[in-house]
């Protein structure tokens, strides 16, 4: 089998987005993403997820390097100021990488 | 003031359960079948209400509700800017959360009228649901004017398609068409469970208002006295409204109530897309932490009182 | 056709709702909880009546119900395959859904007899689980022949024991247990909400329709057209059977509406594992975006009506 | 013994499902709602109860209800040590579950005695809230002693803070304050479908009990023996407790009927954060796969056959 | 403290498989694994999780560079063409390697 | 963009401990977290999550190393012996370091 390397983008942010950022991902060239439901805490303190709008959903997005780059830029210069939002990127390797 | 309604009592555990940090919160799946049940069922009740009477001058009074939904928010902005020394996004923000209303706050009132047999006009739900719309884009505006790019597509849909409005008018568009006859099979669960449902949703909100008070703290005093002082001058506005409309005593006090209530889920949801730069912790933690507990204890009994002695001096 | 029943109504509103991608969604765990409330009410509700009735031929009925469980599929697949240019596994999955049952078209069914005071053979449940099966194992073979490793006995755990199977044989045997003043003190819950959980459930049958619009429009008129025809074909076939059963007027147009409706629950489940290569959203697409509406809106009165036709021949 | 009541044949569904492998689970947000109804109307039920009559020596019964829950665990500990060899961890822990109470297995009392018209105390469920805590500290003390490190302020919050406890206590006061006419607009949710709610949490209990046969096994014949064994003689001691306070016949079954049933929220919950080497599927395994199930197919009719002999006794 | 290295496959796929898939990883050599529930979009169209069969799963297992492989091979021939499916592997480091 | 190198350290663990562990994770220096529901399977049997007490929890701390270390540490010699409970810790890279 052939492995080969891929970036994965985890989004870590207020559950009021998920309505919006699947379209600047499709944009910025990601071919999916995956959304779990999430709570936590970080500089903007507790979102507990105990009420409607203050949980927090984790996404991930398998991409090229060069997608993850420009969404994790896009995310930055958008929201990162007014959202409670955390990012990073991993390496990862996948199978069938045309699919990403 | 006549003894506690039952429904309070819960809001009142759920208060001090959350003080006191015991984990009696409901599962976030059950608190959203709760309030939809009180939403369907507003709306049907309404809608029953409406099968039976001429709706008069529907139009007219959506206009007058939807200018008030507008003066509100354009009274309480200078007043937070300038008095609370807010920025301009979250003065805007708090003050279309006060131009909106309060479904819970509008339930509650619902029940104390219930108790006391006091009648209200039936298409309340309706204006109810007319009324959570205006402020926003006034709160909109004021934070933006009007040459910002926001998602107004996105906003729009937010704002007329939420939850609320889309039960609410659809129940009270299916109670209109089944009329009371038609809905007695649907009864037991719609009409009969409605005071429990209810203190199940007090049980929570008790709960979600204390959790609120720590932000509050951080706010300092103005929060608390803007939460307490700004519905009993919206309410006044309210009453005034509702009298020269024509409404009865019931409908007018309902309608100070309604301008009293201050929004905590259509307006937040709008103003975290619309306005991302405004706090959202600041704004529920005057709606929630103070002035919803403020109306529903205190508020509302009051609002009834000053209705009837305006009535008296009226008819006098 | 007489007037709309109110739950149809919460049917409409949620197509509406979610034809303007409205979310007024039920939490899933709210869904689950209506389905098995429904389903042990309609258990309990057979039970509570076979209790009081002699059970009569059971035993032969089955067997020529899982004879028309089987026999539907067989003509639906060779239109499927050869008409609407289905692939095999695809042919085979749809067929398997249009042989087998829809719960929730039953509860309809039940809903409206109820309001009309036709009474209907009080096993009829036990008929309904029964007929979920049959199409199922015919499915299978459809698509895999005899010869291909199939994980048999997941796929029989999944549909012998599945949740509609057990709650609905469950519900029967307490019910007939317990018999109808044994369950007077859970009739509250199970049988005074019924319509009101029905509501409910509709209200969200009505979102997911909608939702399988937009794969309807992908797969062409031959679905749609599929959806409708099959459905009656069907009807016509399940009221002969009941006919020729003895069943009573009530009995033979419930048998027509059953054989008529489409699975959406067990039958996906089943074939999802069993005949992976089959693409689930096509089955569903007709199933719940056309022939589910297609039946509670148009379908129950008409074969109803057809049932009295053929009563009213016979008797003359 | 009379006919199984309904909302057994509930459990007896469950247990079936279960151990069938069979998939009818409740979402974990109605189970959680369902515990929720149940402490609710049970301490609404109580208060409203107490509303009526004179409270009596409530303090007086309060401590001897404590010894008694401190003296239970403190019986079942050398036993488990000692003859079942467990290591002294898991025997504490064992022996805090026995030493506390199932509110499950009281919501089954009550159902029974609702049946047969039986009357008792109405400040039981203070009672039952109040003996959920002392087994708690002795379990912790028998396995820790008294100068480890133990988060005793978590613990302590954990115990007196438990959802159990403050929605007990929290709808004792307001049934209490509300008083029956008060309450009238919530019976239809908390008192109209208390049966029938029961009936869903039962069917979830035989599940649950189900799934704990598996670990049952695990760990031979001793626990089955001490799942039956431990709860007749806590009766005993609970009947006579309940006796020379002078209870009536329905109050001291009762308490023989709090005494034999075994904890598993509480305890479990506490004893995994306070004594964590402890395993926690043994305990469980003895309280939910043994004492749960006897205790409400058989051990409810025999403590209250037995009470009924003593009293019979005492009055010759 | 000594970390070992170890893989961390992960898989997105549809809730149907939950039943079927642990056998599977037993087989081939997992020593457990970790589910969450997730929702998602790739190229077989959207998923919302928001009805009984479309929702994902998000799958993690710990274990060695050969069982990963072989897994992830075994899911390649077995499911990649009938289910919607992403699998990719990243590496991590562990504390009590002999438990992967 | 300037990528800079952290550690995700993350913990599969009983629900049970959620209430106790963010106070741990503070004191050791990280500063924040995101909890996801979880169910799963490993040396102590099925944690299956249907019912309250038998559910886990995914956490993740994006932290420096030195603070992953701490964490895993302390977890290792604190809570193993008696708790369900998995740590690994992987390389990421993330966008605001000051944040972490
Ligand atoms: N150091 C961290 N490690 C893991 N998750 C974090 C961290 N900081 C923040 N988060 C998550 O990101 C969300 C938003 O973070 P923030 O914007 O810092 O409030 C929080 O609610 C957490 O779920
Ligand atoms: N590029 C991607 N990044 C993250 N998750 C993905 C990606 N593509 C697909 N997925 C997830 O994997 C599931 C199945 O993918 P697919 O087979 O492509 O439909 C989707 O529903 C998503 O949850
Ligand atoms: N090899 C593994 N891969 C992924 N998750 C695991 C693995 N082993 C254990 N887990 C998770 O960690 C939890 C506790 O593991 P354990 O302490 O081994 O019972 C399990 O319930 C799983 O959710
Ligand atoms: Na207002
Ligand atoms: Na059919
Ligand atoms: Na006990």
């Amino acid at each position: 089998m052939s492995h080969v390397a891929r970036k994965l983008l985890t989004i870590v942010t207020e559950s009021a987005l998920e309505k919006i950022l699947p379209e600047d991902f499709k944009k910025l060239g990601a071919r999916g993403f995956t959304i779990t439901e999430a709570r936590g805490q970080g500089s903007r303190g507790m979102r507990s997820g105990t009420w409607d709008e203050n949980g927090n959903i984790r996404i991930e997005i398998l991409c090229d390097s060069v997608t993850a780059d420009a969404i994790a830029h896009h995310l930055q210069t958008r929201y990162y100021d007014d959202y409670a939002m955390v990012v990073f990127i991993s390496d990862v390797m996948v199978l069938r990488p045309d699919k990403f | 003031m006549t003894s506690l309604d039952p429904v309070l009592l819960f809001f009142i555990l759920g208060l001090t359960a959350g003080l006191m940090r015991a984990d009696v919160r409901l599962p976030s799946a059950i608190y959203e079948l709760i309030s939809m049940l009180l939403l369907l069922t507003i709306g049907l009740k309404g809608g029953v209400e409406l099968a039976r009477q001429p709706v008069g001058s529907l139009a007219f009074q959506a206009l007058a509700v939807i200018a008030m939904g507008a003066v509100l928010p354009l009274l309480a902005f200078p007043v937070l800017r300038h008095v609370g020394r807010l920025k301009r996004a979250d003065a805007a923000s708090v003050a279309a959360h006060y131009g909106s209303v309060s479904v819970a706050t509008y339930a509650v009132a619902t029940a104390y009228f219930m108790t006391r047999e006091i009648p209200f006009e039936a298409h309340m739900p309706f204006l109810l649901a007319v009324l959570e719309i205006p402020a926003i884009v006034v709160g909109i505006l004021l934070a933006k004017g009007l040459n910002r790019d926001i998602r107004i597509g996105q906003v729009a849909h937010e704002v007329f398609l939420g939850k609320g409005i889309v039960l609410l008018i659809g129940g009270l568009l299916i109670g209109w068409i089944a009329g009371y006859e038609g809905l007695a099979s649907i009864k037991p669960l719609f009409f009969d469970l409605f005071k429990g449902v209810l203190a199940l949703f007090l049980l929570e909100m008790g709960l979600i208002t204390a959790s609120q008070f720590s932000s509050l703290r951080q706010y300092g005093p103005f929060l608390l006295v803007f939460g307490i002082v700004m519905p009993l001058v919206s309410s006044v506005i309210g009453m005034l409204i509702g009298f020269n409309l024509g409404l009865s005593l019931g409908g007018t006090a309902m309608l100070a109530i309604l301008a009293a209530s201050a929004s905590y889920i259509a307006v937040p949801a709008a103003m975290r897309i619309s306005v991302p730069e405004a706090n959202p912790t600041l704004s529920l933690a005057a709606s929630l932490g103070v002035t919803f507990p403020f109306n529903v204890l205190v508020g509302i009994p009051l609002y009834h009182t000053m209705t009837e002695q305006l009535f008296a001096i009226a008819r006098s």
